[in-house]
């Protein structure tokens, strides 16, 4: 991984395609699906199905998708309150977290946690996190079990712009980068922090420069190119599994909505640079390139269309169907009984 | 009188205090062009500039340190902390630095500065963004605590707390921005540390604050249609507390009960209840009860959400059994 | 049965507990080759190794979050925290990560960790070194906070604390580290939540915990030379609280105060009283009484330090005057 | 101010001497004068005179008096526990520190505060305090209000090498960064948190280079050497003062005690390093440089001895014969009378 921001993937040339084309079309869905399950979540909570705070991914599904795919079975993942896109990407049924969106028994969390704190055991998704940088310290202590159990896991640990300017960041770099802990900061730049634009809150704007105080190597990459998110994580991924210690990998994307579903996002921002980066929509870059490099067809990007209507479609009436938790479950989980 | 939210009262005192005094700034995330999170100081910046109202990086540390920092060298500070539950990273700042600096220093230095921030639930924010966090501020000495229920309080209260010398916590409350009321115009200030009877009543005495007050006004309204006359005091500040306000209600009612919406073991509710007890024992009928939040994190579900709440259904239902006689019993979980 | 300091029980349970468990792990400030600044981990590093002895930068927060990522991923971390007053600049992972995280994922996640502190004032540390806050997580639901006031319970509940699946605020205090008491080898093993009565009486109940356990035995001594009779309890943990000890106990003497060093308003014995007031009304004979710090930030000069505090002089004073029947006054200041 | 390694103030040659004699004479009056108190303090707390945690700048007077002596008088300082030296650098009166350490009437916090938190309104010493890393998020305020207040004010802020890796760091740096304010960020790297060595704490050990992810400019200096320090503050405080900006200056130095008086500082470092810093002592090394330069006389080192011994001496006297606070006044100052 390399420390000047002029060798970073995204130029000097397209990365070059190694996926096969079944891994291309499982991308090419978890993309579009996650863009459908967030238009979905959208419409559903001003129809009032889902309440509370709902941070949305569009936009950001390169950005997403790619950082997840590179990640084992075996590794671990730390996130933040926008969070349906990353659990999505790790292979979590789409009608689980909808359900937990609706509050449902049957929800990832039994509704619970709601849209900000979607969890996933079995896929060792450790969940969202609402408090601002609040999930950072989390991945020191997952970094330092995997290396203490011995084990080559990983942890993904999603962060982004504005949680740079918080204390516990720096903590958490300083730390993690001490210990050469197994660990990859995956900065989501999108940039904006509510209404403030990244020049606004950060002393320096070149976010992934900030690890150099913590002896980590660091990147920035185009968060609207799939390929490039992902070639950079994977190397990432590889360098913590080797023993090699931390990366910081930094995500250049956009979020097209507003900061949550109650924000227009209108009033910080102009008509003219939402546009701009909508012309660099990181599905329609990834379908021509994909089409133009003849790996995959219309017909593929349609039939994951489809499947990504049916299965959100799907997901909704899951959820529609499914219960409330049961009242008196008020106090389960409070407390482990004692082991 | 005019009518105002919660939100343009609050919006009001601090627009009058702008320009009343050149001292005071409002700083915090998205205070500016943003207008806040909950749009408390919308406009603002577009009348004072953004040297006035200055937007912060995701920092509460760093805010209330630069609160504190500018309030010992001559300007009046007001910070604002998105919700409550964020105070948390910020907390050793107002805590170990703003409570502290006037006594540990002799006196040498001052630290006028206002923390505001809402706290409490709102619909379905789950259990990091939905806590009452008030309780532990007021067990700090060196600082004050106050929560204003009503849009004319909120005026008036932090008028008064800009103007005040001292770090003052301003608790607003997530639900009550939208709520409306009659504000005077102009020069309204509100006395801190001095709670209100805001309904006369002969049977029994409840003791309440922020939100709650107007949840326990519309409990009172039921309970007098079954024929139970109760007296609704607003603390409107923790500390200084007026205790004497409280047991003047409970001299003649015999019987008091406090509602919060926080949790119930080490709320605010204890301290009343111990001094009840403590300074007007035999006027007592009945113990002293607490009516507060559910021990758990607040769950998002929204069945689960109220079941975990204060209601006005709840309140009527134990000061019915209070009034009957009926004891209480200890608390779950 | 071997007489140990607190000091040294603390370290055997630790000990024993890592020999015992290869996935229990210490980390903190100076826990190794320094021993820790309270020297309780004095010994470890060099048994166990700076694999599972971690010294750690100064960075609260990530020292707690550390622990919360290790305890969800298969270890039993426990963090020490050098005294109670830095908890503030971490205390936003304990009360919004750790306390959280089980309930809020629906029991899919555990949070097995311990943190360890030291609360309480030592000799002349000042304002920003002398806090009781442990009351503040006692209002957390989804943690426990234990505070074990003797060498056998340091040990028997630290080892209790490392097994237990939930997280946990275990309260040491500055003063009892070097204060000796006979503890049990090997195997000793103290529940958690459950209050032990230190001395039987019939004459007024004395609750208290942690360091103020021993002042108040001193003043129970002499108040028996005086012809008062005081049973004294330990509660040994706030969180989760048995008052049914308690209540058992007032039953019995009609009369109850609580001893603590932190401050009144909003304290832990605020809780008590509210509790025995709520559930054992009628056995009352005089109101509650709370004997507690003074209410400011704790001054150095040593006379003021000790006016500050809680004495045995203070407590035989307040407690004679319970039984004479001699009414609490309002707080001052 | 550079941002080089190669290019800091203790490479390539001396620093020219630009002092009056009378200015050498008052810094080494200070130097000596801080040594002579501290080993004082050192003695009364053997004494049980003094009590609490006491933090001593033995060694390290070269880099308190360098870095405070540039201060003008309208100039705010704001510093941690390990403050003697700085308040009296500060021109303080010695006697009224002492009294605050045997927490005194007549100590410069009335003897409420003690060693860790001393306090000087009038020469805007705005105080000593004891959470790491709490002091920082004040030079954010007291810079934000020296530019509000449209004055040439510049804030001293004292930090040191542990600290730097707490969270208040990073607020404070981002936000003093960010908005350009005329705060010097004055790091005293004694080499030690406690027990802890930089490089055990720090992920890395050039801690001056932390300024970068803030755009703040930094250096860093021999901080034995009186007049290496004093050269990089003077810039410093003029940058800032002429409205360009913070920056970060790293003193490089050394505590020969143990990181309080009850440490006794020998369990985590050997007996030769703490030997050959002492050789580099600064006192020492002043008084060469200014012999060699033929500005000061054996003479003038004497007499300020002599003068440093009286001072302590009284202060120590005064101190031993000023009353305990009254009792009647614990409740006084915990809230001022509303306005
Ligand atoms: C400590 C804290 N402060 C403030 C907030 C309110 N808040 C929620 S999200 C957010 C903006 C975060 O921006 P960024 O880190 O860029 O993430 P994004 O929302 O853009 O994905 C803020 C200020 C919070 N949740 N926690
Ligand atoms: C938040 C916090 N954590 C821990 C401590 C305990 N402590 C006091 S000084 C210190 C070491 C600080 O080292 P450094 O910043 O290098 O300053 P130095 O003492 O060397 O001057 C520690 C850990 C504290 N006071 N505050
Ligand atoms: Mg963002
Ligand atoms: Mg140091």
């Amino acid at each position: 991984m390399v420390q000047q921001a002029e060798k970073t993937a995204t130029k000097g040339g397209r990365p070059r395609i190694h996926e096969s084309a079944d891994e291309l079309r499982h991308a090419h869905y978890l993309m579009v699906m996650i863009r459908r399950f967030e238009e979905k979540a959208f419409e559903m909570y001003t129809r009032a199905k889902i309440g509370g705070y709902c941070h949305l991914n569009i936009g950001e599904e390169a950005a997403v998708v790619g950082a997840v795919m590179p990640m084992r079975e075996n590794d671990w993942i730390i996130s933040y309150y926008r969070e349906h896109g990353h659990i999505l990407a790790r292979g979590t049924e789409p009608a689980a977290v909808m359900a937990e969106l609706y509050g449902r028994e049957t929800g990832v969390a039994g509704g619970r946690g709601g849209s900000m704190h979607l969890f996933d055991a079995e896929r060792r998704f450790l969940g969202g996190y609402g408090i601002v940088g609040g999930q950072m310290p989390l991945a020191i202590g997952t970094g330092l079990s995997s290396k203490y159990r011995q084990t080559d896991e990983v942890t993904l640990c999603f962060t982004a712009d504005g949680a740079t300017n918080i204390g516990s960041f720096h903590e958490s770099m300083n730390m993690i980068g001490l210990w050469k802990l197994p660990v990859v900061m995956y900065l989501v730049n999108n940039q904006y922090g509510m209404g403030m634009a990244v020049a606004r809150a950060s002393a320096i704007t070149d976010l992934w420069r900030k690890a150099d105080g913590y002896g980590i190597p660091s990147e920035r990459v185009d968060g609207m190119d799939f390929f490039a998110v992902k070639r950079a994580m994977e190397q990432a991924r590889e360098r913590a599994a080797r023993g090699d210690g931390p990366s910081l990998v930094e995500s250049n994307t956009y979020r097209y909505r507003g900061h949550s579903v109650a924000d227009a996002g209108r009033s910080y921002r102009t008509a003219e640079e939402i546009q701009e980066w909508r012309e660099r929509d990181p599905i329609g870059q990834f379908e021509k390139v994909v089409l133009e490099a003849g790996l995959l067809s219309e017909d593929d990007f349609h039939e994951n269309e489809l499947a990504a209507d049916r299965v959100v479609g799907e997901a909704v009436e899951f959820a529609d169907q499914s219960p409330q938790p049961a009242l008196d479950t008020l106090y389960e989980h409070l407390y482990v009984a004692d082991s | 009188m005019p009518e105002l939210t919660y939100r343009e009262a609050l919006r009001e005192a601090l627009r009058e205090e702008m320009q009343r005094d050149d001292r005071v700034i409002l700083m915090g995330e998205e205070v500016g062009s943003f207008g806040g999170s909950y749009k408390v100081s919308q406009g603002l910046v577009e009348e004072f500039g953004d040297r006035r109202i200055i937007d912060t990086p995701i920092a509460e540390e760093g805010i209330i340190g630069a609160g504190i920092g500018a309030a010992m060298t001559g300007l009046r500070p007001v910070c604002e902390i998105m919700t409550i539950n964020f105070l948390l990273v910020g907390i050793d700042q107002l805590v170990n630095n703003a409570a502290k600096i006037p006594y540990m220093f002799n006196g040498h230095a001052r630290v006028p500065l206002v923390v505001r921030t809402p706290s409490g639930a709102g619909h379905q924010l789950s259990c990091q963004h939905s806590q009452v966090l008030e309780v532990w501020c007021a067990y700090v000495p060196g600082m004050y605590v106050v929560a204003p229920g009503t849009p004319a309080d909120a005026k008036g209260m932090l008028k008064t707390a800009i103007r005040d010398d001292n770090p003052i916590l301003f608790v607003e409350n997530v639900l009550l921005y939208n709520e409306s009321g009659e504000v005077p115009a102009g020069e309204h200030l509100v006395p801190l540390g001095q709670a209100v009877v805001r309904r006369k009543g002969s049977d029994v005495t409840l003791v309440t604050y922020s939100r709650m007050v107007g949840v326990t006004l519309q409990a009172a309204e039921r309970l007098a249609g079954d024929g139970i006359d109760a007296e609704v005091v607003d603390l409107r500040s923790l500390r200084p507390l007026d205790i004497e306000t409280v047991l003047g209600s409970v001299r003649k009612t015999n019987r008091a009960a406090f509602v919060e919406e926080g949790w119930r073991s080490y709320g605010v509710g204890a301290e009343i209840a111990a001094q009840i007890q403590e300074l007007a024992f035999d006027d007592l009928d009945h113990p002293v009860e607490r009516i507060a939040g559910k021990e758990v994190p607040l769950p998002y579900a929204t069945n689960l959400e109220a079941a975990a709440t204060p209601s006005v259904d709840g309140i009527v239902e134990r000061v019915t059994g209070m009034v009957e006689g009926r004891r209480p019993v200890a608390a779950s979980a």
